[in-house]
Order: structure tokens, then C-alpha cells, then sequence
């Protein structure tokens, strides 16, 4: 690992806790941790002060401490006599990731992240159809509208709105001249503070009625004969208003968080929202900006996606890679006892515990987490950007952030682990 | 470790040796003098009747960068058509037209390649292409920055910034980025495109600043030139594959104003306009230009028939072009104000009349231009073929009744407006040589690769010499990567990892100042995290870099 | 356990489809240690399988009969482009989805995605006859092609998603949605469905001339009628999301 | 020979290898079909000057067609496939799309592919629908009373035309009656229709002309007013000849359809008004099939 300087009184910490990356956060320390963080961001301070104040109780086996020793000994008999290993998890980083990778092609395990489903309603929309896309500084700089789908983007991304939606400056778009629209069920939801002033449009919508919001907005923006008024009054105003804007914007911007989408087959309805964006690009620019990254899911897929030829959901079982989004979603190969080891990695949050189940399971976890089923093996290990130096990707998925390490308390970085068992199973 | 390889025909253009039969030592990493006579030589290959080359470099091969991985994640149906299974230490993959890392490694290795560079590194973008070149073994691998539509160079050209300015900034992005040269794909155009643009010629003026591709493309063939820079500006032109674009590729040779320029994959911009169907070769002009003038080098982006997908930064291209994707689905991104990425995936037909020409103008101009040092052989993977196609590539080159065979079985219409029938030309083994090993690597500066002198990197391929070049190619007796016997027969048997070879020019930290501001104001990333460190580079993405020298810096 | 993946199945001796070499896990072992084949190459190959989880059944079937008495996996039939395949119990998701020719009976109920195009892919069934007398799960013909599917039970939400073109016949109760983003074919209804997208119009009541030759083909495969006579139905166009030019047929 | 007074002259009818297809019009009803089947073969007599030689070949019930609505089933001749081909394009275009509720279907499976709906469906401006049963494949075509329906290809096969006979009468009415009586038996038989108008044509021809545009003009030998004139068939009691041309699937079937006919001329006998069966021929150089009417009678 190359290394930083392990100080909390750093001017620009990177922060792994969400798929936006901020890289301009300073820590001011206190008595219990952090005493304040600059900027404000509830989800970074969270995820900080979870990772400074977790106090690692070792590697423990079913419960009981052991030594680190012990606990890789036991980890390596368990991974050699798996027959349908099954890594899952997957929130680390790009080295812990590169390390899970070569260590399930040595098992042949399977692959999974714990924000899979999420995941793959983006992806699987990239498979079948491709799309337009952009970035966060293109947004920030270029975008004159831009419409958010979903109430939800706020708390997941609290900094959403002043690195992205009204930006302090802006190359091309200032902000006197953006459209900001959100389609979402706000009569039921507070708008979040910092749009208060700001008064965008909002399209009072719930989520079922999100994939005729877009269909009638590429048949209207396609001259095609519908009747907007099925979508009910005042939303089918909006919706014509919208087609409008949409028409007349130079640069727009769709954007939603897919954890949001959590109806089956939401993959449709985001397929929709990309269309339409590609249909506005015969006259206009427009563009997709899908909200992802927490938990590194984004930096897991990734690396998967280099090293296998496929995004996650890939199996190495038969000792090339497979892939298939529906068949391999970590949740089912457990139910169904496809499975017979569950490899857990989640060294990010100490609350993406492995799913309560039946198999045999090793844990390489934040060390702050308490699991209430204890497990065969479990093994601390260090938060990426915290304990040791890394690296993440950020949301659009073409800015890999270094991540610096902030303090050393002798944790070792998921990677390190994965890679002395890697040894010891030997070829 | 001694290692000696006695009695090959050793092909060294970058030494004069054309086929000499001669004895080479290998110590640890490098070639050597031979030993003392009395000097106990550890391994011995008799290599009588074999040839030897020094490894083979591509200099223009998409490998590496988030484009590749849109391409792995857009096709999912495409990827098992090749499948390499896990053995030993060796790592499985997939993917025959967008190859996963390990699998791109290991394939090029077993055909005799042993340093490949991505031509398209968006800085923004570097620690992605690094880390995935770093997972792709037993290759050396480098990048070329992409500059000339980020905007902040343009609004520094527009602003009339004085040619030191963009010189700093220049080499600052070299630095941050862990890059040996720098590429433009359209200058211009893909900014433009952001603006709504959709095509943007070389004399053309930019929708938002007042300055035109000639001037982006003047300026830094400039810039890299007083930097000492060994590769030239490394040029993707405007209009790719646009009939009648010859016209828009010799007034981007112009705009270098005599200086250094790489023209890439130039057989996308060698079109015309004749015949019926309004499409036409121009090679024979644009190799009559490249004849004549030695500042000017290419590749040649070469077509195979088959599926394929096309990467490429040019958006605005990408774009324009959609509507042929086969199967039917792309994707574009707009990137970070920096530039673009469009991947559409391509099948070309032999019965196609546009794609059998394409096929044509490509082997016209590696026949064409006589001189092998400035003409190199690229299918611009994946966008003309996979690099699979090489062997196949050489046999073309090297065995004219071959060519005419497969001329023959092309669409008849663009066979008969070809003058490909009429080139007698045959490569020479020395030429393949020159091409693929010696010019790239003086090409990009690398002076301890590419040759087989003592002192250089030991990186050589050993082939049977047989009848048909397309199996000597494909299937080399023993691959070296430095000193250690990473093939055989066609078929991996060790790896290594390789390397990441940059070249740092000086330049004033001043302009970090303005950089720093200009992040701060309109990024979304800062400065400080911007840049690549050598440690970062070697330990946390996992390829050390290689430090080759620039000329002694000119001044304007 | 996946994948099943013999080409001519049905061409082969039972002994030869016992030694195929299937994958647990990260091992293999030859497939007469995870069911029964009886049957004789040519004629009717029956397999006798329980399994859920054995996926690719038939991919790529080009003749022959096989039965597999019990259930099968995912991915049923894939590929398939002649013969017949009858499955006794359920099978999971994507059965018959690149199927070209050929026909497939399941007894039981299918999965989602019945007939759907898989990762990546631009079409889903091709051609041939896919009938399911049980229920379908949702997206049954996402992104079809040509060819028919029957569901002689429900069917889930989004069914005909994406479609192509093809008939996609559903006799019981239809979910929410169906026909989203549909580009040509036709969705047959015998009831109203739960929800359309807001993107498809009403063209009105009518008596389709086409309608009396699909019912004989129909029950020239042994499959119920798509309606009744020569009866009058309600057409929806649509999806106008997207092309517009599918249909959604429903008895009025 | 002579049947029931009526003499079977020892001649033969000359006819020709042709290229035929069989359809089927479905309709609302069977006026509606007949309707769309007369004016497909309306102006179809004789491929001089029609193009195609056609007619119904039989009335179809609910239980015969594809559609199970009442339909006709139609023959079309041409002298080469691709004749044939474009002017079926041309008829099915006019004649049948455009009529009230009609279908159209192939009536044969045998032989090479026509386009039918193949071509007939850029009529529904790529509003068209595509259904494929089995290996047939249809087209859905809007207009304005719903769809026409339409198959995709029907085939053509090498057929028989100008299977023929002439029928010498003392007076013209009787001629007629005589041939009337020859088309109703023939129009039961399948396989075969007869092009003419009502069946039967008057104006018999020989090949060539005192003027050098036409190819083909009137069979004086047999025109009753130019007796004394030219060097004639006829006796002197003739008073008119008709023709009944007869064009078949095949050559069984053009054979039997003549014996049939002949046979219902001969009924009437020579106590109506009948005194001559003869047949023309071209020598036998031109036509492939020969027609010996004794044989046919025998």
C-alpha cells in the first residue's frame, strides 16, 4: 500500500461513505471522536464517527476470541472444503476488491454486493439498451435543467445539491437560469432545506406512476397522440410543462437513485427515463446521471467488470466466468442452499451485516460491527479511508478517489487478509 | 541468471540486423555482451532456423480506461463467445471483442506483444486506465492524456494564453495523469458536441470559443515539441469516417506547421467522395501526403470483418453514427468538461460495398507509404478488430496472392474501385520488424526496448519460421518478458506484471495555482486528489513506473 | 446446478446424456448421478429430474422429443429450434427465450421472463410455439420477436414488456402494466387486465379476420382457443412511449 | 365419329404450357366474394391483351376456406412467372384490397413462391402487421372497413391453357344455348376455368394479319358471313360457330373439362340445331399439349 500521512488534521479527507466522494471534507477531532466536520454532511459525520469510535474486538470464531492465527486458519479450511462459495457483500475498496476477485477465481465462488438489487436496475438497462450519460461536473457546469426522480437522492447523497444542483459557480449554467424539476410523492415529503429557497417545480408523483410520467413524456416530446390527462389533473399540467422545458433546455439532466426504485422490475421504468434522454439528443443535449456508489458498490462492480469481462452477479464456479443478474443475486443462492460458505466483505458501515442464514460464513467486517448470529469466522478489518489507504469510485463511475488513511490502530485493509489466505490455500 | 539463445536469425532493425544468424545473451533483465568464455551459461536455447525479434509493441490499442469497461458491461452476450478458463495461477476470462483484463494479457503475450499502449487516457479518468492496465499481465503498458477538449485548455487557447502557459499545463497533466504522451481525438468536437454541435471541421470555429481545431491542434503538437516530448502529438482527427474527410486529415497534417504529428487509425479518415454511392478511397492521397512530408507518422486502424465494438472518444462521432450499431444499443458520456466517451458495437460485412472498402483503403495504406518507420500496424483494437487479428493482419501484408484471394471475396464493387489489386508491395519480415517493434519504441522515446542490443529490456520473441506468417504469428515458440519465459508454443506458462512507462517534462508549478482555483470553482474533484503519485502508482494501483527521458526543452 | 447445456439432446442414447458432465458448485459430476434417462435416441427421451435448479434443459434442442417428468430450471429450451420438450411440473425463469422453432409444453406453471430476451439481448423468442397451461410469472414475451406463446393460466405484471412483434395469448387474468414500451405484436386478452400504461388509445370494438386462423392453428397444437366464434374485441394501440404500433386484444 | 347426331370432327385442340396460381377470396358473404372473384379475372380473357388469362374456378362454403367465411377460389394464368406475378400484384391490389371485407388467401402449396401480401403491404404505410402461423406467414393490412387480411405468398405451378372447342350450329341462338349448356357443366369441375365472357368466345383467331400491328386476327375460315369469300370450315347450313377455351391446373384436368363440355353439347344433339364439334389448332408446332377429341370421346 502506498501510504499518507495518518492525521485526522488533514484539510481534504475523501470520504468513502457515499457515491458522491467528496474530497474537500476537514475533521475538526474532539473528546468523542469527531466534533465537527466541514462541510456539513450527516452521512459522512455519521459514517466517520462510526469508523474512528468502533472499537475492534478481534477475530473472533463462533463467538469466542481467537487470534488472528487461528481465525485464518479456520477461514482457509472452510474455503477448501466449499463447493459453491459465495462472496458477497463486496463493500470495500478497489484493492480488497481485486483481492476478493482472485480469491474467488481460486475457489470458484460467486459474486455478489450487498446493493445488488439496486445495482443492477441501472445495469441491466446499460445491457439491453446503452444510454446517455454524464458526469457530476458536466451536471454542475453545463446542465439548465435538470429533474430528480424520487424524494430519496437527499438523504442518500446529502450533498447533492450545492456540489451538483446549484452549485456556488458554474462554467455554463449559472444558477439564475436552472431548471430544477422533482418528480417524487412531495405532498407526502418535506422538499430538503437547501431547495426551500430555490422553489423548483415539483410533479407530485408516486413511484407506480413514474413509468407513465415518462412514457407520456416521450410520446408528447414525440409528437405521438396520447392524452396527458389520464395522468390526472394537476400531474398531467406538470407533465406537459415539463415536455416543454425539456424541448427548450440546451443541456438536460435526468437523474434518480435506483435504491429508491425497490418495485420488481424497475429496470423498465429507468429504461423509460434513458430513452427519453436519448430521444432529446436528436434536437437537444441531454443526458442520464444515475445516483450509485454507497456502500462501493460501484467500485466493486468495476473491478469485477475488468477483471471478469462481466459486472458482478458473475460466477467462477465453472472455472471461467458466467454471468446472470438473476440468477446469482446473493439473497437467492442462500435461500435456495446453492451455497455452501458465505464469504461476507463489508468493511464500510458497521450495519451491512451479513444476512441472518443457515451457512457457514466468514466475515471481514468494519470493525465496529456486532453481528447477532454469531458466525464461523469473523475478522476486523480496517474502513478504507479511514484505517488504510485506497481507493473508490465515485457515483458516474469514471472518478476513482484515492482514499487517504486518517489514523493506525493496527487494523489490516480487507485486501491484506484476503491475500494471506490467498496464499495459504495455496494453487 | 544467464541465458543464451544460440544461432537464431535475429531480425534488429533498429540495429541494421536483417536476418543475421547470431548468438544472444540474457542476463537477469537485459540482453548482454556475450559472457567470459569461462562464464557458466544457467539456460541454453538452441534456436537454429528459428527468427527472433525483440517483443512486440502496439502502440495504439484500446486496453484500458472506462470506455473498455462500458464496452465489457454493454455486452454481456458477446462475452462468452470467448472464454478462457482459470489454470493454475493463471487467472479465467472472457470477452473476445472487449477481453477481460487478465484474458488481454495473456493473449497478447502468447502472440509475441510485450508493451501495448492505451491511446485514449482521459486524466480524469488515469487511475481507472492504470489500474486496469496493472491487471493485465505480462504486458508493459503506458498512456496517451487526452487534451484539446477539456475546457480548460480551451478557454486557455481562446484567452490567447502564451504558449509557456499551455506548455505547464501540458506537462502538469502528464505528470498527474502517469502518461507518455498526449492524444486529440477531434479537436474540438467533442466540446462542441456538449454545445449541441454536431460536426466540427479542422477550420471550423468552436459554438462557444472563437478558436478552431487547427488552432487546438497547432497549439499543442507546439507544446509537446518545446517540451521535448519523444511522442508527437498523438492526433484522432476531425470528421472520422465522414465521406470526403481526406480533406479535413491533410489540413489537420498542415496544422502541425511541419512539426512532430502521429495521425491514428488514419483509414477512418481517408475517405472521399467519388462513385456512385459517394464514398470512395482517398489513401492514395493521404499516403502521397504522409510520403512526402517526415514529420508526419501513422497508424493505420486497419477493418477485419466480424463483430466488433467501437470505443472511441469522439462523441460526436459516436453519436453521429448510432444508427449502424449492431446489435442495436450504445451508449455516450459526456465526461467531467474534460471529453467524451461513445461506444457503439460494429459488425463489418464483407458484402457490405462501405465496410469491404474500408477493408481495402486500410491495406492500401500500409502498402502505400513507403517508409515502415512511419506507418505502424493497428487495428485500433477494438474499433477496426480485435488485436486478435494481427496474425492474419501480417499475412495480408506479407503474402499478395493471400490478399488477392480475400479481395476476391469481397463485396465486387469495392474490390473493383480499389487499386489494392494493382499493389505488388509484400512485407519483408524486417519491415513487420520495423513496424511493430523498432518504430513504435523510438517512436515513444523507449530507448532500452524494441532492439535487441545489450542493454536493452529483455523482451523477445522467438518463431518457427513457417510457410504462412499468419501461424508464425500467432503461435511464437517462446515469448521473454525481461529475461523470463512467459510463453511457449503459443500458450502462457508464467506471468509477470509489467510496468507503466512515462515521460515527465519540467515545466513551472505556477500554473497549479490557476489549476487549483479552477478545480476549487467548477470540479468536482480537488486538485491534490486530481494527480497520480509514483507511490500510488507502484503500490496502491500496482504498476511502477518507467521514467523515459524528454529532449533538452526548447524554447519558443 | 447449471448449466445443462447438451447440444442434441434428443439425438443422443440415454447412456451418452447420463455421462454428460454437469456442475455443483465449483465441482462436476456426470448427469446420471442427478436424475434418471430413459428413452431411446430418436424416439422419446424422458428425463426424471425434481430440481428447480437445473437450468438449460433442451438449449438448443434442434429435434427429437424429450420429457422431463418432474420440474426444471431456468432458461428451458434456450435456443431451441426444433422438436418438442414437455416438461411436467414448473420451470423457472426465461423458458424458451431465444427459441427459434420447435415447441415447448410446460405443465405446470413458468417463471418470469417466459419467452424473454436475456442479459444483453435485443430479441427474446424467435419462433416456435411456447405453451404453458399453468400461470406465468411477469414479463412473459419481454422483448419477443415472432412466434406464440399461450398462457393458459395468469399472468404476471409487465407481460409483453418491451415486445417486438409475435402473439403473446394470455386466458386468465393479466397484470398490471402490460405492454409497456411494446414497439409491434399483439397481446391477446380474454379479460381485462389489471392496468395499461397511460401511453396506449382505445381503437375500439372489432372482428378480426386473423383472429379465425390463429384459433386453428391454436387447436391444431392442441391449445385452447384465443377466443370463442368469431367474437368481438376491444383493441388498445400502443405502446406510444415508443413505436406505438403493438396491439392489446382483449374479449369485450 | 358421331354422338347423338352431332359429328366429332377427327381434329385437335392445340393448347400451351402456362404459369398458373390458385387463390381464395373470402368475404362477408358469398355476393361480396364473388363480387371481389369477378372483378380480379374481369377483363383476364386472353393474355393478347389482358396479361393473364383467369375466372373463377369454384364457389367456396364457410367449411373449404381458411377463414371459414364464404369465399371463391380463383385461377390466374400467365405465360411466365413473372408476368403472372405482376399482375397479380396489380388485380389482388385493385380488384380484391379494395373490395368490401374480402380476405385473400393462397389456394395451393405446391410450387415456387408469389408475392401476395409480400408486396400488397406497403399499402398500410407501415401501419402493416406481420403474423407468422406455423410457416405461413400473413399481413394484417388497415383500411377503412378494418383489415384486410392478406397472406404472404400464394405459388405459381406450370399449367395448361387454351384447351378449347368450337361448337357449329345451324343459327346463332342455337350455338349459344348449346355452349351455355357446356359451361354450366364445366363450371362444377375443379381445376379448370374458362376464361372467356360467360365461358365462351366468338371471336376465334388465327395467328397474324393483313395489317402488320396485329399479331392475331379473325378465324375467317370459320366466320359464317364470309362464306363464298374466302376458302371456309363451314357448310353451307352453318349459321355460327362459338368457342369454348378452357385453362387447367393440369392437363388431366383441361382434358376432362373439355370431354365434359362436349359431352353437354352433344346432349342437345343435332335435333336442336347442333351439327359440328371441331377444335383449333396451330398444326401442332406452337402448343405442347395435344387434344384429340375422338381420344377424349372414345
Amino acid at each position: 500500500m502506498w501510504t499518507t500521512e495518518p492525521s485526522l488534521n488533514q484539510k481534504h479527507l475523501t470520504c468513502p461513505f457515499c457515491g458522491l466522494a467528496c474530497d474537500d471534507l476537514s475533521i475538526t477531532p474532539g473528546d468523542r471522536g469527531i466534533e465537527s466536520l466541514d462541510p456539513k454532511c450527516d452521512k459522512a459525520k455519521q459514517g466517520f464517527r462510526l469508523a474512528l469510535q468502533a472499537v475492534s474486538r478481534g477475530p473472533r470464531s463462533n463467538g469466542a476470541p481467537v487470534s488472528m492465527e487461528v481465525a485464518l486458519q479456520q477461514s482457509v479450511q472452510l474455503l477448501k472444503s466449499a463447493r459453491a462459495p459465495l462472496f458477497a457483500g463486496l463493500a470495500t475498496d478497489v484493492n480488497g476488491m481485486r483481492a476478493t476477485l482472485e480469491l474467488a477465481d481460486r475457489c470458484g465462488g460467486v459474486l455478489d454486493h450487498l446493493n445488488g438489487d439496486a445495482m443492477f436496475r441501472n445495469i441491466r438497462v446499460v445491457q439491453d439498451n446503452g444510454w446517455v450519460a454524464c458526469t457530476l461536473s458536466e451536471a454542475r457546469n453545463r446542465a439548465d435543467l435538470i429533474l430528480i426522480i424520487g424524494t430519496q437522492c437527499f438523504d442518500r447523497f446529502p450533498r447533492f445539491v450545492d456540489r451538483v444542483l446549484l452549485p456556488r459557480e458554474s462554467l455554463f449554467s449559472p444558477k439564475a437560469g436552472r431548471h430544477l424539476v422533482m418528480l417524487g410523492p412531495w405532498q407526502n415529503n418535506r422538499l430538503p432545506a437547501t431547495l426551500k429557497d430555490y422553489a423548483p417545480i415539483t410533479l407530485h408523483a408516486h413511484p407506480s406512476q413514474w413509468a407513465d410520467v415518462a412514457g407520456m413524456l416521450r410520446a408528447r416530446l414525440g409528437n405521438r397522440p396520447v392524452d396527458s390527462g389520464r395522468l390526472g389533473g394537476q400531474l398531467a399540467e406538470g407533465v406537459e410543462e415539463l415536455a416543454r422545458l425539456l424541448r427548450e433546455a440546451k443541456y438536460s439532466v435526468i437523474t434518480w437513485s435506483a435504491a429508491e426504485l425497490t418495485f420488481p422490475h424497475a429496470e423498465l421504468v429507468i429504461e423509460r427515463w434513458a430513452a427519453l434522454a436519448r430521444d432529446l439528443n436528436q434536437t437537444t443535449r441531454s443526458s442520464v446521471l444515475p445516483l450509485a456508489g454507497n456502500q462501493g458498490d460501484i467500485t466493486s462492480n468495476q473491478v469485477c467488470t475488468w477483471q471478469t469481462g462481466y459486472p458482478l452477479r458473475t460466477s467462477l464456479q465453472y472455472g471461467y466466468p458466467v454471468h446472470d443478474s438473476r440468477l446469482f443475486r446473493y439473497q437467492d443462492l442462500i435461500e435456495n442452499n446453492t451455497a455452501d460458505l458465505l464469504i461476507w466483505i463489508s468493511s464500510l458501515d458497521p450495519e451491512a451485516k451479513p444476512p441472518a442464514c443457515d451457512l457457514p460464513t466468514i466475515v471481514f467486517g468494519h470493525p465496529g460491527m456486532e453481528l447477532g448470529q454469531e458466525v464461523e469466522v469473523f475478522l476486523p478489518v480496517g474502513v478504507p479511508g479511514v484505517d488504510h489507504t485506497g481507493h473508490g469510485y465515485r457515483s458516474d463511475t469514471v472518478c476513482t478517489l484515492p482514499l487517504g488513511q486518517l489514523i493506525e490502530r493496527g487494523l489490516p485493509s480487507a485486501a491484506t487478509l484476503l491475500r494471506t489466505l490467498l496464499d495459504r490455500l495455496g494453487d | 541468471m544467464l541465458i543464451k539463445l544460440s544461432g537464431g536469425t535475429v531480425y534488429d532493425p533498429a540495429n541494421g540486423i536483417d536476418g543475421r544468424v547470431m548468438d544472444l545473451f540474457i542476463r537477469d533483465q537485459h540482453l548482454v555482451e556475450p559472457p567470459a568464455d569461462n562464464e557458466p551459461i544457467d539456460q541454453h536455447y538452441p534456436l537454429e532456423g528459428k527468427v527472433v525479434m525483440a517483443g512486440a509493441i502496439d502502440l495504439h490499442t484500446h486496453i484500458g480506461g472506462g470506455k473498455v469497461n462500458i464496452a465489457r458491461t454493454l455486452l454481456p452476450e458477446q462475452q462468452p463467445a470467448y472464454s478462457r478458463p482459470r489454470a493454475g495461477r493463471m487467472r479465467s476470462g472472457s470477452g473476445g471483442i472487449a477481453p477481460s483484463t487478465h484474458a488481454t494479457g495473456y493473449r497478447y503475450a502468447e502472440m509475441g506483444y510485450t508493451t501495448c499502449f492505451e491511446p485514449a487516457l482521459l486524466p480524469v479518468n488515469a487511475r481507472q486506465a492504470h489500474m486496469e492496465m496493472a491487471d493485465t499481465p505480462l504486458l508493459d503498458t503506458g498512456g496517451y492524456a487526452l487534451l484539446g477538449n477539456d475546457e480548460f485548455l480551451l478557454q486557455l487557447i481562446a484567452e490567447g494564453a502564451e504558449q509557456q502557459t499551455i506548455n505547464d499545463y501540458v506537462a502538469w497533466t502528464l505528470r498527474a495523469s502517469q502518461c507518455i504522451g498526449v492524444k486529440v481525438v477531434n479537436p474540438g468536437g467533442i466540446s462542441a458536441f456538449k454545445f449541441n454541435q454536431r460536426a466540427l471541421d479542422v477550420d471550423d470555429v468552436h459554438p462557444h470559443y472563437p478558436i478552431s481545431p487547427r488552432d487546438i491542434l497547432r497549439t499543442l503538437s507546439r507544446a509537446l515539441h518545446q517540451l521535448g516530448v519523444p511522442h508527437p502529438l498523438h492526433v484522432h482527427a476531425s470528421n472520422l469516417g465522414v465521406p470526403g474527410n481526406y480533406l479535413s486529415t491533410l489540413a489537420t497534417m498542415d496544422a502541425a506547421e511541419g512539426l512532430p504529428i502521429h495521425l491514428t487509425h488514419i483509414q477512418f479518415h481517408s475517405y472521399g467522395t467519388e462513385g456512385d454511392r459517394k464514398f470512395s478511397s482517398c489513401a492514395a492521397q493521404i499516403a502521397e501526403a504522409v510520403n512526402r512530408q517526415a514529420n508526419i507518422s501513422i497508424d493505420v486502424g486497419q477493418i477485419m470483418f466480424g463483430q466488433t465494438v467501437t470505443v472511441s472518444g469522439d462523441t460526436m462521432r459516436q453519436y453521429a453514427n448510432h444508427g449502424h450499431a449492431h446489435p442495436r444499443k450504445w451508449l455516450c458520456m459526456d465526461i467531467e468538461c474534460e471529453a467524451g466517451c461513445g461506444v457503439v458495437p460494429f459488425r463489418y460485412r464483407d458484402r457490405n460495398f462501405v465496410n469491404a472498402l474500408q477493408w481495402a483503403i486500410g491495406l492500401e495504406l500500409f502498402l502505400l507509404v513507403d517508409d515502415p518507420w512511419r506507418v505502424f500496424l493497428t487495428t485500433d483494437h477494438p474499433n477496426g478488430a480485435p488485436f486478435t487479428s494481427y496474425p492474419h493482419l501480417i499475412r495480408l501484408l506479407m503474402d499478395r496472392s493471400f490478399r488477392n484471394d480475400m479481395l476476391a471475396r469481397i463485396h465486387p464493387d469495392a474490390g473493383a474501385s480499389s487499386h489494392l489489386a494493382s499493389l505488388d508491395r509484400e512485407y519483408s519480415l524486417n519491415e513487420i520488424a520495423i513496424m511493430t517493434r523498432a518504430a513504435p519504441a523510438r517512436l515513444l522515446g523507449m530507448t532500452d526496448y524494441g532492439h535487441l542490443a545489450p542493454g536493452a529490456v529483455a523482451d523477445l520473441v522467438v518463431y518457427h519460421r513457417e510457410g504462412n506468417p499468419e501461424q508464425m504469428f500467432e503461435r511464437p515458440m517462446l515469448v521473454f518478458k525481461r529475461g523470463e519465459v512467459v510463453a511457449r508454443e503459443g500458450a502462457i506458462c508464467a506471468s509477470v506484471n509489467g510496468s507503466t512507462h512515462v515521460v515527465r517534462p519540467e515545466y513551472d508549478q505556477g500554473i497549479e495555482t490557476r489549476l487549483a482555483e479552477w478545480f476549487a470553482r467548477y470540479h468536482s474533484m480537488s486538485l491534490r486528489n486530481f494527480g497520480i503519485s509514483d507511490d500510488e502508482m507502484a503500490d496502491g494501483i500496482g504498476s511502477p513506473v518507467v521514467i523515459h527521458p524528454c529532449a533538452s526543452t526548447s524554447h519558443p | 446446478m447449471s448449466p445443462f447445456v447438451p447440444q442434441r439432446l434428443a439425438s443422443m442414447r440415454p447412456r451418452q446424456i447420463a455421462a454428460i458432465t454437469l456442475h455443483q458448485g465449483n465441482r462436476t459430476l456426470p448427469a446420471g448421478e442427478l436424475f434418471d434417462v430413459t428413452g431411446s435416441p430418436g424416439g422419446r427421451i424422458v428425463i426424471q429430474s425434481d430440481s428447480e435448479l437445473l437450468d438449460n434443459i433442451g438449449m438448443g434442442m434442434a429435434d427429437g422429443e424429450l420429457m422431463v417428468e418432474g420440474q426444471a430450471g431456468g432458461y428451458l429450451g434456450r435456443g431451441m429450434s426444433g422438436g418438442f420438450l414437455q416438461v411436467a411440473g414448473a420451470t423457472g425463469i426465461f423458458a424458451g427465450s431465444a427459441m427459434s422453432g420447435g415447441r415447448i409444453l410446460i405443465e405446470g406453471n413458468a417463471g418470469d421472463l417466459l419467452g424473454g430476451a436475456a442479459a444483453g439481448e435485443r430479441q427474446g423468442m424467435r419462433g416456435g410455439f411456447l405453451h404453458v397451461r399453468g400461470s406465468a410469472g411477469d414479463r412473459a414475451g419481454d422483448r419477443q420477436r415472432r412466434g406464440i406463446i399461450v398462457v393458459e393460466g395468469n399472468a404476471g405484471d409487465y407481460a409483453a414488456s418491451r415486445m417486438v412483434a409475435g402473439t403473446l395469448i394470455i386466458l386468465g387474468q393479466a397484470g398490471h402494466q402490460c405492454g409497456l414500451d411494446m414497439r409491434r405484436g399483439s397481446l391477446i386478452l380474454n379479460s381485462k387486465p389489471k392496468s395499461l400504461p397511460a401511453t396506449f388509445n382505445v381503437s375500439g370494438g372489432h372482428q378480426l379476420t386473423f383472429l379465425t386462423l390463429l384459433n386453428q392453428y391454436l387447436e391444431s397444437h392442441s391449445a385452447p382457443w384465443a377466443f370463442p366464434g368469431n367474437s368481438r374485441i376491444r383493441r388498445w394501440v400502443g405502446d406510444l412511449a415508443c413505436d406505438g404500433r403493438g396491439e392489446i386484444l382483449i374479449q369485450a | 365419329m358421331i354422338i347423338n347426331g352431332v359429328e366429332i370432327e377427327d381434329t385437335f385442340a392445340e393448347a400451351f404450357g402456362m404459369s398458373a396460381t390458385r387463390l381464395i377470396i373470402t368475404a362477408i358473404n358469398e355476393r361480396w366474394a364473388r363480387i371481389a372473384g369477378e372483378t380480379m379475372t374481369g377483363f383476364a380473357t386472353s393474355v393478347i391483351g389482358c396479361g393473364v388469362e383467369g375466372g373463377i374456378e369454384s364457389i367456396l362454403n364457410e367449411a373449404d376456406t381458411p377463414d371459414g367465411r364464404p369465399g371463391v377460389s380463383v385461377l390466374l394464368f400467365g405465360m411466365s412467372g413473372s408476368v403472372l406475378g405482376k399482375q397479380l400484384e396489380a388485380r389482388a391490389g385493385q380488384c380484391v384490397l379494395t373490395c368490401p371485407t374480402t380476405a385473400l388467401f393462397s389456394g395451393m402449396t405446391d410450387g415456387e413462391p408469389l408475392p401476395l401480401g409480400k408486396n400488397l403491404r406497403y399499402f398500410g404505410d407501415g401501419y402493416q402487421i406481420s403474423k407468422q402461423l406455423g410457416d405461413q406467414r400473413y399481413w394484417r393490412i388497415p383500411v377503412m372497413d378494418g383489415e384486410f387480411l392478406c397472406q404472404e405468398h400464394t405459388t405459381r405451378k406450370p399449367a395448361v391453357g387454351g384447351g378449347n372447342f368450337l361448337v357449329l350450329a345451324a343459327t346463332q341462338a342455337q350455338a349459344l344455348t348449346a355452349c351455355e349448356q357446356a359451361i354450366a357443366a364445366i363450371a362444377r369441375l375443379p381445376g379448370v376455368i374458362t376464361p372467356f365472357p360467360g365461358g365462351i368466345v366468338r371471336s376465334g383467331s388465327k395467328v397474324g394479319s393483313k395489317y402488320k400491328a396485329l399479331m392475331a386476327s379473325t378465324n375467317e375460315a370459320y366466320c359464317p358471313t364470309l362464306r363464298g369469300l374466302v376458302r371456309t370450315q363451314l357448310s353451307q347450313d352453318t349459321g355460327a360457330v362459338l368457342e369454348i377455351v378452357i385453362n387447367g391446373i393440369a392437363e388431366e384436368e383441361v382434358g376432362w373439362a373439355m370431354r365434359t363440355g362436349i359431352q353437354a353439347v352433344c346432349e342437345l344433339g343435332s335435333a336442336q340445331g347442333i351439327q359440328r364439334i371441331s377444335a383449333g389448332n396451330y398444326g401442332g408446332k406452337l402448343g405442347r399439349y395435344h387434344f384429340h377429341l375422338r381420344k377424349l370421346l372414345a
